[in-house]
This record gives C-alpha cells, structure tokens and sequence, in this order.
C-alpha cells in the first residue's frame, strides 16, 4: 500500500541525493586550479546525464532485479518493464515501485562522480565518458547488487550497510586510488608546484549542500518515514559536526583551523556514518565522527608522503571513512535501534563485525582490481590521459573549449 | 616628468593614497600585482600540512609626477609604507619622455 | 480531507519552486558580463518580492477564482478571501487551499522572471517592473485561467499541460522574443562582440539548482503525493538528463562537449518535459529530452544568424522546448499512465494531437502579441531601454548603483 | 502516533534549517572583504559542527527536559537519554522525539551563527569558539526553556513566538549589538574606509537560499503539517516579499533600487514574521514586512551615525524586526488562525500585547547584558580581537592560514 | 622603440583595440587597473546610504611601437578613447632600450 | 640599473621564475594581463557554435637588475619562455632612473 508521508520523503529524498552531485562539482570544482574548473564541473554533470539514463535503460535492472546467483540481477527490469506505480514486491512496500528505482538511481550518479576527484585536472574526457560507462556497468551495479539486491551475495551474507558506506564509499575510494595510481600524478605534483585551490567559499558552498543532500541520502536509505529515518537522519549529523570540528582542531595543533580541513572533516564524517545511520544510537554519530577524520587527516599525510596523487583523496576520505563506518557498524549496531539490522561486536555480536570486514574487504577487492583494469583498458585504447601541452593549457581549454572566467571586455 | 612604480602591501594602499592627496598629489593607477623578493613567499594550509606559494600579493602604484615633484612624492610614499619588516616593497623611477592627457588632448606637463 | 502526507509534498514543492528563481538568477546572471550581473540577479529577485505580493492580492483570483467567460477569473479570491486552511472544491482536495494557492504563486513568479532572459544587459529598471506587473496581470493570469482554471476555455477543450509546458514555457519563451525584437540587441551585439559569459560555475549551480527545484515544478503539479507525482518525477530527470547530454553531443560534433552547453541542454530537456511529465511513460522523457535540445540548438543558430539577440534564449530554449513538450505530450500520452489525462497520437489521440496544437497557437499568439503591445506601450511612456551611456557602463552601475564584485581595498 | 506525513515534514524542515547556516555565511562572506572571507565563513561553519553536538551533549536538555524553576531544563535529556524514536509525551505528539529535537538543534546553531554577523573582520577564532559555547549554554539554552520549554516562565506567561522571533532574532540581535559595542569598530570604519562588499552575488545567493530555508524555519514549526503550517508558510513568503520590495523602494527614494537592500529587505521581513507567521492571516506578513524594511533601515542609519559597527546589521535586521514582528504578533494575531494561539490588540486582546512587550523586554535586556558579561569575561581572558597587524592582514591568513581565492599559478 | 602606456576607459578598449588594428598595430598588452585622478572616484549603493569607492576601474594598454608609428598610435588612442568627459585618461610615453621576441629570440625593432 | 618586462605564456611562469632564482635574482613583480600579438585570440565554445575572444591570458613579469645581470637574466628568460609556438611573448628591456627599497630607505643599485 502506497502511503503518501513515505513517497514524500523518497521523493524528496532523491531530489536532496541529485542535488548532491552539484554539489559535489562545487566541492571538488573549489579545489582545483582555475584553468581546470570546468572539467572538473563537467565529470559530475556529464555523469547526471548519462548514468541518469543508463539507470532507467539498463542498470536498475541489474543491480535490483531478480537475483541471478548472487552476483547480478536479472534483465527482468530493463527499460523499467515491471517497474511502475505501484509499490515492488520486495523493496520499500510503502512507496511507488519508480520512486525507489529513482531515488537509487541518484546513487548511482553521484557514486560514479565521487571517483573523479582523485584523477581531476589530467584526464582525457573522451576516454572518462567510456571509463564511466564501463565502471557503471562493471563495477557499480554487481557491487549494488550483491550487498542491496535481494539475493546478493553479501546481503545473504548479512553484510550491513545502511546507505552506502560499502556500496558508494569504499567503491568509489578505492576505484579512485586505482585511477590515480594508474593515471600517474599532475605534472609539477612531485616537484611541489602549489596547486592551490582556487575558489575555497566555492568548497564550502559544495560542503553545505553536500550535508543538506546527505540527510536525504541517509534518512532516505529508511524507505520509509518515521523513527528510523529520524534516528538515521540525527545520526548522520552528529557525525558531520563531529568530523568537521576535529579536523578543523587537527589542523590547528599543526597550526590554524582552516575552513578547507573543517570541510574535509564533514565529509569524512558523513561518509563515515552512512553504512552506519540506521543501525546504531545517534550519540554513536559523535565517535565515528571524529574517528573518520583522524584516520582521513593521517591517511592524507601518507599518500602525500608517498607522492600519490590522488588529487581530492576520496581514497582518504570516502573510502577510508566508508570502511571506517562499515566497520564502526559492526561495532555499534543494535537491534534495539533497528530491528531488521544486528548486534555488533560490543552488544556480543562478534561474528557480525566479521561479516562487515568479509563485505569490506570483498568490495575493495574487486573495486581497486577491477576499476584498475578497466582503466589500463580504456588507457591503451582510446587514451585516458590529456596530452602534456593540454595538461599545461587547462583542461577547460583544451577538453570543453571554454573558460570558467570571462576576461578583458566591453 | 618621471614615473614612480611602487610595489607595497596592500594594506599600505590608502594610507599611501591620502598621503599623497595630502601634498596634492591625486592622478595615479594601481594594480593588483604578485610579488617575490627577500620575502620568500608564504605557506598556506592545505587539508593536511602546508603548500607554500612563492608569490604575495601586493600592489601596484603608478604615478607619473613633474620632475620637481618627485623628491617629496618618493619620500611620502618610503615613509608611509614602511613597516621596517621584509616585504615592504620597491620604488623604482622611470624616464617618461611625454604624457597626454586625453580629455584635452594637453601634452607634456600640462598632462599631469 | 486535508492529508498530512500530501500537504508536505505541496509545502515542499512550494519551497522547491521558490528556490528556482534564485537559481535562474544564477544561471542567468553567470551568463552576462560583469558589469550587468546584479542587473540581471534584480531582475528575478524583484519579482519574487513584486509578484509574490501581487499574488495574493489579486493575481490568484484571476487564475483561479470561478470563471468568467472561459477567459478569467472572477474576483471571488480576490486578497485570499475564501482562501484558507480548508481545501478548495475545486483544485487539490487533500491540501489546504492556502498550500495550493502559494505553489500556483511560485510559479506565476517563475515565468516572469524567465522572460528577463531575453533583455538582459539593456532594460531600464523602471520600465521592467512596471512591463512586470502589466504582463503578469494581463498576459499571465488569463493564459494560467485558459489552462488551468477551471472553466477556463482551453481546459475545456481538453488541451494538456501538466505542469506549464504552454502556460510557463511557450508563454515566456515567446514573450521574450517579442520583448527582444522590440527593444534591438545590445551594442555591439551585431558587430561580433564577445559577451562572454562572466562565470561559468555560477551558471552551472544556477543549473543544478534549477534542476533541483523543477522536482517540485513537476512532480509537485501532481497535486498529491504517490504514484502520479513518481512518474513525473522520474519523466523530469529522464529528460533533463537526455537534454544535458545531448547538446554536449551535439557541441562535440562541432568541436567540444562544452559545460554550457550541456547545462542550457538540462534546461531545454526541462522544460520540454513539464507539459507531459505526468502522461507520458517516464522512459518517454529520454526523446523528449533528446529532441528539445535538438530543437533549441537549432533554433539558436537560426536567431543568431538572424542577427537576433534573444539575448539568453528563452524562445529557443524555453518557448520551442515549451512548445514541443506539449505537442509530445499530444504524442505520447496514456490513460494508463493518467487516467485524467489522454491518449495520444501513438495511441490512436488524433484529437488530443489537434488540441495541443491549438492550445501552443493560441498562448504562443496571444504571448507574443500581446507582450509586443505592453512592451511598446512602456517604452514608448516610461522608456524599457537605458541610454547608451548606461548600456555602455554597465547596468549595475546605472540602475543600480552597485557592483558586483568590490575592489582594491584596504 | 507517529505520522508519516508530520515526520517527513519535520525532518526536511530540519533539513531546510540545517540549510540556512551555510546560506547564512554565503549572506555575511559576500559582504565582507577579500581577506576575511574565509574567517567570515568559519565562524558559521565552524558552528555547525560546535553547537551541533553541544545540543545533543547538554542543550536539548537544558532547553527542553522538564522544568526548574521556569528558568532552565533539567538534566533528564542529557546525552539524549529518554529521547528516541518514539513521539515525547509533551512536544510534537505525531513524530519522533529525536525529530522534534534535531529540528530544535537546527534553531540553536543559526542563532549562535547570527550574531556573528554583527563582529566580522576582527574577531579571534578562538576566543569567539570559547564566547560562542559560553553564550549557547548561558543565554540560548535558558531563553529557549523561558520561550518554548514545558513550564518555562514566559511560556507560563503566555507570550507568543512561533519560530524564534524572540527566541532567535531577538536574541541574537541584542547579543550583536552588545558584542560590537564591546569589540568597538573595524580599523578604518570610522575614518570612512569603503568596507566594500567583495561579492554581491554571492550575499544574493545567500538570501535565496535562506528565504527556501525559512519555510522550514517558519512552517515547519507548526510541527505537523497541514493547514497551520500552510498558513505560516504563505505568511512567511508574503512578509519576505514585502521586505525585498520595501527595502528596494527606501533605497530608491534616496537615489537606486540596490540588490543589496532588496535582500536585506527580504531578510528583514522574514525576521519579522517569524514569531508572528502561526497566529496571523497570511495576508498581514504583508504590512509586517513593510515596517521590518522601514525599521530596520532606519535603524542601519542612526548606528552608522553613532559610529556603531554592528558590522553586518543584526541588531537592526534581524534583533529590530523579530521585535517588532513580536509586538505585531501581539497586534494581529487572532484564534481563527491557530486556536492555540490568542486574540491581539486587533481584536480586543490588550492583554496579549503587554505580554509580547514584557517577553520581548525580558530576553532584549538578558540578552544584551549577559552577552555583553560574557563577551568581557572572554576579552579579558583570552582575548576577543585579533591583533592591528592581524586585522590589517585579514582574518583568513592570521586566524586560518589560509586566503579564500587562489592566485598567480601554474 | 617607445612603449605607449595609456589608461582608458574599460568601455574604450574595444574601439581602441580595433582602431590599432586599423593602422596596422596589433600586438598589445592589456591589465584591468584601478584609476584615480580628476574624476575622484565614485560613491556605491550600501543598504542604507552610500560609500564612497576611491579608485575607479581603468584599462591599462601597453603598446611598444616603432619611432615611426609613436605619433599614429598616440592620435588614434586619443581620438578613439576621447569621451570630453572627467575620467578619460592619460596616455605616457617611455624609452624602451630594447625588445626580444622570445619564440624567435630576434632583438630590436625586428622584434616589435 | 634596468628593468625588464616579460610578457609570457601563464604555464611558463613557474619555470621562468625557478630558473631566475637559479642565477639568483630573486626579486620580481607578476601581473595577469590579457594580451594579443601575433597569435589573434582565441575561439571559445558558446552555447551554439564559438565566439573569439581577442585577448589571451598572459603572465608579465617585472625584474629590475642591474646593468651587468641583464645579458643573462634575459638569456634565461628566453631560453625558459620559449615553445617555438606563436603567443611566446615579448621581453622588453627600460632604463631606470633610481630604485628604493622601501623598508630601509637604501638608494640606487644597494636598492635592488
Ligand atoms: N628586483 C625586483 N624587481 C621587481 N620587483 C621587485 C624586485 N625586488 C622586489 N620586488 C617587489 O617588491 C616586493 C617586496 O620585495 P622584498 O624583497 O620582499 O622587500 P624588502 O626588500 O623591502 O624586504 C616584492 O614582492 C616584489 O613585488
Ligand atoms: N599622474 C598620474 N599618474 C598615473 N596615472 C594617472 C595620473 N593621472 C591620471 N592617471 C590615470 O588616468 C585616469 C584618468 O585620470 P583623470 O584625471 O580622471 O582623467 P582626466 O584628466 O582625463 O579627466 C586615472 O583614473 C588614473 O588611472
Ligand atoms: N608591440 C607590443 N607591445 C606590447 N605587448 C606586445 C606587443 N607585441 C606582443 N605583445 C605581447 O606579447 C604577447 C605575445 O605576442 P605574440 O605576437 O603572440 O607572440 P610571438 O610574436 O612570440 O608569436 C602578446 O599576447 C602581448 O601580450
């Protein structure tokens, strides 16, 4: 039965998801350097539009429809056949069948442009149009399906994963460590060239709407209004306050609060509580908060010791927090908060933080190996790396022929 | 007729300008400019650590003045922008071989 | 029966709405050169104070009140009067009249605001907000009233718009043209000056937002929460996905995937959608979106070529994207989908096909004919363009007295 | 009973309020100079995080858990004990009790937020982080508890404020202006410095998004949805309308319509509505909007004469306006639009009026006072203002090591 | 060789421009610089009242010519950028000892 | 003393800038210019089809040496700037009448 409080919040909840993806352009697109901004912009924007449809046509479809032995899901909803008004048999009863398709759909989007921050300012956007392609189809719907589709492998497993902490994050982290790796730094990277951001009220801006859009990401992942959403919903701020305040204290013990860590710390935080929001005690937020921006603040200091550009560290932030959370998930969940979730490891629930490091662990596999052959594929094929010259010129320039700024006029 | 080039700190700017104003001296041109000199630059904060940018900002200040004025408009402006720490800045003379003043069409001092 | 669920969906769409035309200001206003940014940014936000209050004061009578004549509205609701917490009898029977009142409100504002598009950088402030305040009440409300109002006498025809594809888009698409072959191009316009965009981002959030608020343009237009306002929801994000990706295609053919172009092609797909969202299959989106941008592409090309400077192309854009949406919707829309709504030319709707045709000719006439004569009749009293001094410095500066972006500073 | 139609409503509202902060540093950032821009963000920002977890710690409590004297919370609520997902005995009957908390927490942190706007370009960060956990736990959390709180004196005494026009405007209006007196002027403003705003569309885009956010702020503290919270949302745009308008007109009498004043306007009169928008005929936010405009920029010319720099006006805006829409409450309210509420002076409610006077006279001088202590105390302590040279650097590089646009670059 | 540095209006460059290209000069350097001089600045729109900007926003051209072309270039500036009005500007001439083209590392006149 | 004005290519700069503090000059002033040469504008990506912009982003360094750093402080300069390509730029050499260091008030070479 459909329920109109419900198919509200989903359909708010997926407008607040889209949202988020320019948001994020506005979040990454601060970072870079001037001459690179609308590229930037463009990895997000372009992905609105095409993972947007590739969801409605194919994706869906494998990554909800019935389960084909654990790893993928059937053609049952290609080009939204079966898919309507009426509520599905198996997920989210209380709402239409194509709200819940929508609303993850929007996942999708913003997952595949999570990854682009660790190969900005370098990449080829020809080869990126086909790498995502093929990422989405590969990497992105199999791993949907096994941990959300009904019959997934890790879903029967009894992996938890609220709103995505393993299925968004830690996919998109390590996929961008792999790219990175594979793509090689920015030229001037290693000689220590500034590469300073160019717009940080820009980052902000991204960072506010990011934080506004995650309550629908999180709450949303309810399916359903009411006390769940709300306790996923509290949970998921106090985790984002909690990450930017002690990332922001972090920088300071080095030398000064800078807004750009503060913004940093909440994204830590948020992505760190997502696979967690529905299963635990929102103080729990708090915690896990704070613990996803130390391990993001060091996880940084070693990939830039190690002189890995992963440009925007979603490896650092999102991957890094995302395991963090899944794993914080399997410590604090109770099923006194959500009875359809577990015990974890403090409340006597030690095999399921076992499951959670098994999902972890499965899903960052098959991402940073999977994402990296795909990579070199598209890499010695059709190029995935933009000509020094077009590097040195901006990629706004030399890949969109435009620029950000309009000059000297009339 | 020379013109004086002053690279200061911006935050010198106005005390500069009304000082100038204040022994009539009013035309001049400014520009935001980046600078280097024994001030090596400034590190800024990044997510984690620093970044160092090799360039302050700074401004420019352009005034062309008659050659009587150039003594008093020079001295102005050392004192005024002076804080005595490195970055302080630079004057530099030019020779300026004629000005026009375009409303009128005025050559040579009676452009200034 | 007012329902809780339904009346949150209302409130949101409400602030959905609202939201959009600060987002066209900044879509609009990223477009422009530097010296005319806050000039076009007045252009919206003075509408949402000017036409917000001529609203309730009597703009809502007009649209809706019971009819007179099939062409407005009487003066029953004339200052709120009979408009209250209750529903209506008419219109959206689970929300407070007030709730349904306020979100037709935001879209009155919205239109009005879209046709500024069209004479940025050269209207006198004064003569714009006077052409407002006659257009709205002369233009606006009885074309709302024909379409929408009940008795109105398009509505009695049987033409379909679902959430304004012909009583917002082709309406202001088509009065912008007129406006702009009324007022001539700006200086330099014909002599190939490059009016380049001063802020790219600015209008790609402008865009996001947009896409953002459209949500509750759309989907909102269901008047309930459910099954309906889901199948809108879905056929907006299909079409304004195939549109954005579209004409970076189309861009790419001619030399680059531009973010321009890929943002103007999200708004045509938009506003192609908004007649039909709530008819159509939702898979149905991805043409309508994809022929929008074809449309709009070369409809731009043609009005440049022309020499026209519809300066920001809200005919093209809007008007054309307006107007193909309605005739699509006359193609392609089911009573399986609604079964208040119609069938189709695909499905045997000849009739329906006929309709939409006369109901686009009709506003499409009367739009700009009628917006010809008001504009004529204010520049020729109170003067619609500045002089070309102004032009020439600026609009901020002129009408404004203002600028964008301070300077060197202490 | 939960309901799922309230829930949805309360979490998104608190999404919207969530929202505001982030617009609210967009608002004051894009006033002030190149070089604090940052400084002026984090003092929001930073918030966000502080205040969003000292409300779960202690303050919900401290506002919210039964009664002490009619003066403070006890400590029932501490660390969110007896607050969960089921509805609490006292407030918001039909959603989650964390629901009615975390919107309340989205109240606190704007308020801390607003008062910032009144010492922008000289403040130090750490002292203002010390003054603001002082001023949340000693001046916010006791005047919620007075206002809103079960048994809170001013509640006992029946003084009407439906969403912080007291509580909040009030509130941190007097606490800005005591502040700034305290701190004394920017170097410069006295002799007459520009103090130019470094980026106009910037504070543009903050009004919009703090008008979409204060439908939430104003209809979401019906706390159900439905005919109430419609009626505060009609009433709420209608008086931001007028505001936008007014302003715009005052500046015009003098010399140009400035988008700077329209959204000052705008800002102004959604200050005044706020404590009036549950009580009142939508139409009223008209007239309530006007005088907020004639108020508050009156009040923005006498302290600039008396050398006052209460930098970005809050006392003015927003202390100015939630007084007089309290006293408006106390004049128009009327039991035919919320029967909770009482009848104002209009219709013979005399008394009702003395009681606004006496709740806005209570919290105006605790407010101004307490803060005014406080403010020393920390000034004393470990210093409130930034050093000459810091000043004079900017507040970006000497509090937070950072500038806000990035420069000369490879 | 002279270097021409003229401050203009911004709404001139354009036609400057296009006059330069007109006679045959069309290599130029130009800096958006804020300007004060006779025309002393402009008062802005604040919330309430005004405030009073001190430096206006100019166009700086630099234009190094040949000793042969000085008097053209300077007579088409000055009648392309004349408005009659306060604010139009000024136009200095300095020596210039010498120019290289760096792609071609020619130096002198060849290199203007 | 001299003072030599680089216009360059903006992604030259950080090269140029390190060479120059290789021979030890240290001191410099960077301004973004727009500027037009040989190399004519640009055409950039409107909506539909392209618009040409006609001035290109450049980077003009300012370096005030003395008369016997000159020969290799051009040198460097062009040797570091150059692609071969049109739109290199343009090295400029003036004389220079006098030179402050403002925050010690030394004059003439002691100055630079
Ligand atoms: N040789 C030079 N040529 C051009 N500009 C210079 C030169 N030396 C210094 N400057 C300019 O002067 C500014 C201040 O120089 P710096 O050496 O830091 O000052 P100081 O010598 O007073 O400590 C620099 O940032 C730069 O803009
Ligand atoms: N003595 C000067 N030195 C340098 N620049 C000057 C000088 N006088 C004027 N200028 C520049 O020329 C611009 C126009 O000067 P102004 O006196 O307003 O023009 P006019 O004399 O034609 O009325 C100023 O804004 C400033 O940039
Ligand atoms: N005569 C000139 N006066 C001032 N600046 C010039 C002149 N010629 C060229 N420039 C500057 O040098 C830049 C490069 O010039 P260009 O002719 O494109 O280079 P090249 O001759 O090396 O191909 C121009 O963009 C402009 O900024």
């Amino acid at each position: 039965m459909i329920d109109a409080g419900d198919t509200t919040w989903i359909l708010i909840s997926s407008a607040l998801v889209m949202l988020m993806t320019p948001g994020l352009a506005l979040f990454y697109g601060g970072m870079v350097r001037e001459k690179n901004v609308l590229s930037t912009f463009m990895m997000s924007f372009a992905l609105i539009g095409l993972v947007g449809m590739l969801w409605l046509l194919y994706g869906y479809s494998l990554s909800f429809a019935p389960d084909l032995g654990g790893v993928i899901g059937k053609l049952d909803f290609l080009g939204l056949m079966n898919v309507g008004q009426e509520p599905s048999d198996i997920y989210a009863s209380t709402v239409p069948h194509l709200a819940f398709m929508v609303f993850q759909g929007m996942f999708a989007i913003i997952t595949v442009a999570l990854w682009t921050g660790g190969i900005v300012e370098r990449t080829r956007f020809s080869g990126f149009l086909i790498l995502a392609t093929l990422w989405f189809t590969i990497i992105y719907c199999p791993v949907t399906h096994w941990v959300w589709g009904d019959g997934g492998w890790l879903a029967n497993l009894g992996v938890l994963d609220f709103a995505g902490g393993i299925v968004v994050h830690v996919n998109a982290g390590m996929s961008a460590l792999a790219l990175a790796l594979l793509l090689r730094p920015r030229r001037g990277f290693r000689e220590g060239d500034p590469m300073e951001p160019h717009n940080v009220p820009m980052v902000m801006l991204g960072t506010g709407l990011l934080w506004f859009g995650w309550f629908g990401f999180n709450a949303g992942s309810a399916l359903t209004s009411g006390g769940l959403a709300t306790n996923a919903f509290v949970a998921t701020n106090a985790s984002a306050a909690a990450g930017a305040f002690t990332w922001m204290l972090l920088g300071w013990m080095k030398r000064r609060p800078s807004a750009l860590g503060a913004a940093t710390g909440a994204v830590a935080g948020l992505a760190a509580v997502t696979p967690a929001a529905g299963f635990i005690h929102p103080l729990v937020g708090i915690p896990i908060g704070i613990v996803a921006s130390i391990i993001g603040y060091y996880c940084i200091l070693w990939r830039t010791k190690r002189g890995i550009d992963e440009s925007l560290d979603v490896w650092a932030v999102h991957g890094m927090g995302g395991l963090w959370g899944a794993l914080a998930t399997g410590i604090f969940a109770s099923v006194t908060i959500n009875s359809a979730g577990a015990d974890g490891l403090l409340w006597g629930g030690g095999l399921q933080f076992a499951k959670q490091i098994a999902g972890v662990a499965a899903v960052a596999a098959f991402a940073f190996s999977g994402t990296w052959i795909l990579g070199k594929l598209v890499d010695v094929t059709i190029g995935l790396r933009v000509k020094d010259e077009e590097e040195v010129v901006g990629l706004d320039i030399s890949q969109h022929g435009e620029r950000a700024y309009g000059g000297i006029l009339p | 007729m020379k013109k004086i080039e002053a690279v200061i700190r911006p935050e010198k700017l106005e005390t500069v300008r009304s000082a100038l104003a204040g022994i009539d001296i009013l035309g001049m041109t400014v520009t935001e400019v980046s600078g280097r000199g024994r001030q090596r630059g400034i590190s800024l904060q990044w997510r984690v650590g620093e970044y160092r940018v090799e360039f302050l900002p700074k401004v420019k200040i352009e005034v062309v003045v008659l050659d009587e004025d150039l003594g008093r408009a020079m001295n102005v402006i050392v004192s005024k922008a002076r804080t005595g720490e490195r970055g302080d800045g630079k004057i530099f003379v030019l020779p300026i071989d004629n000005a026009v003043r375009i409303r009128t069409g005025d050559e040579g001092e009676n452009a200034i």
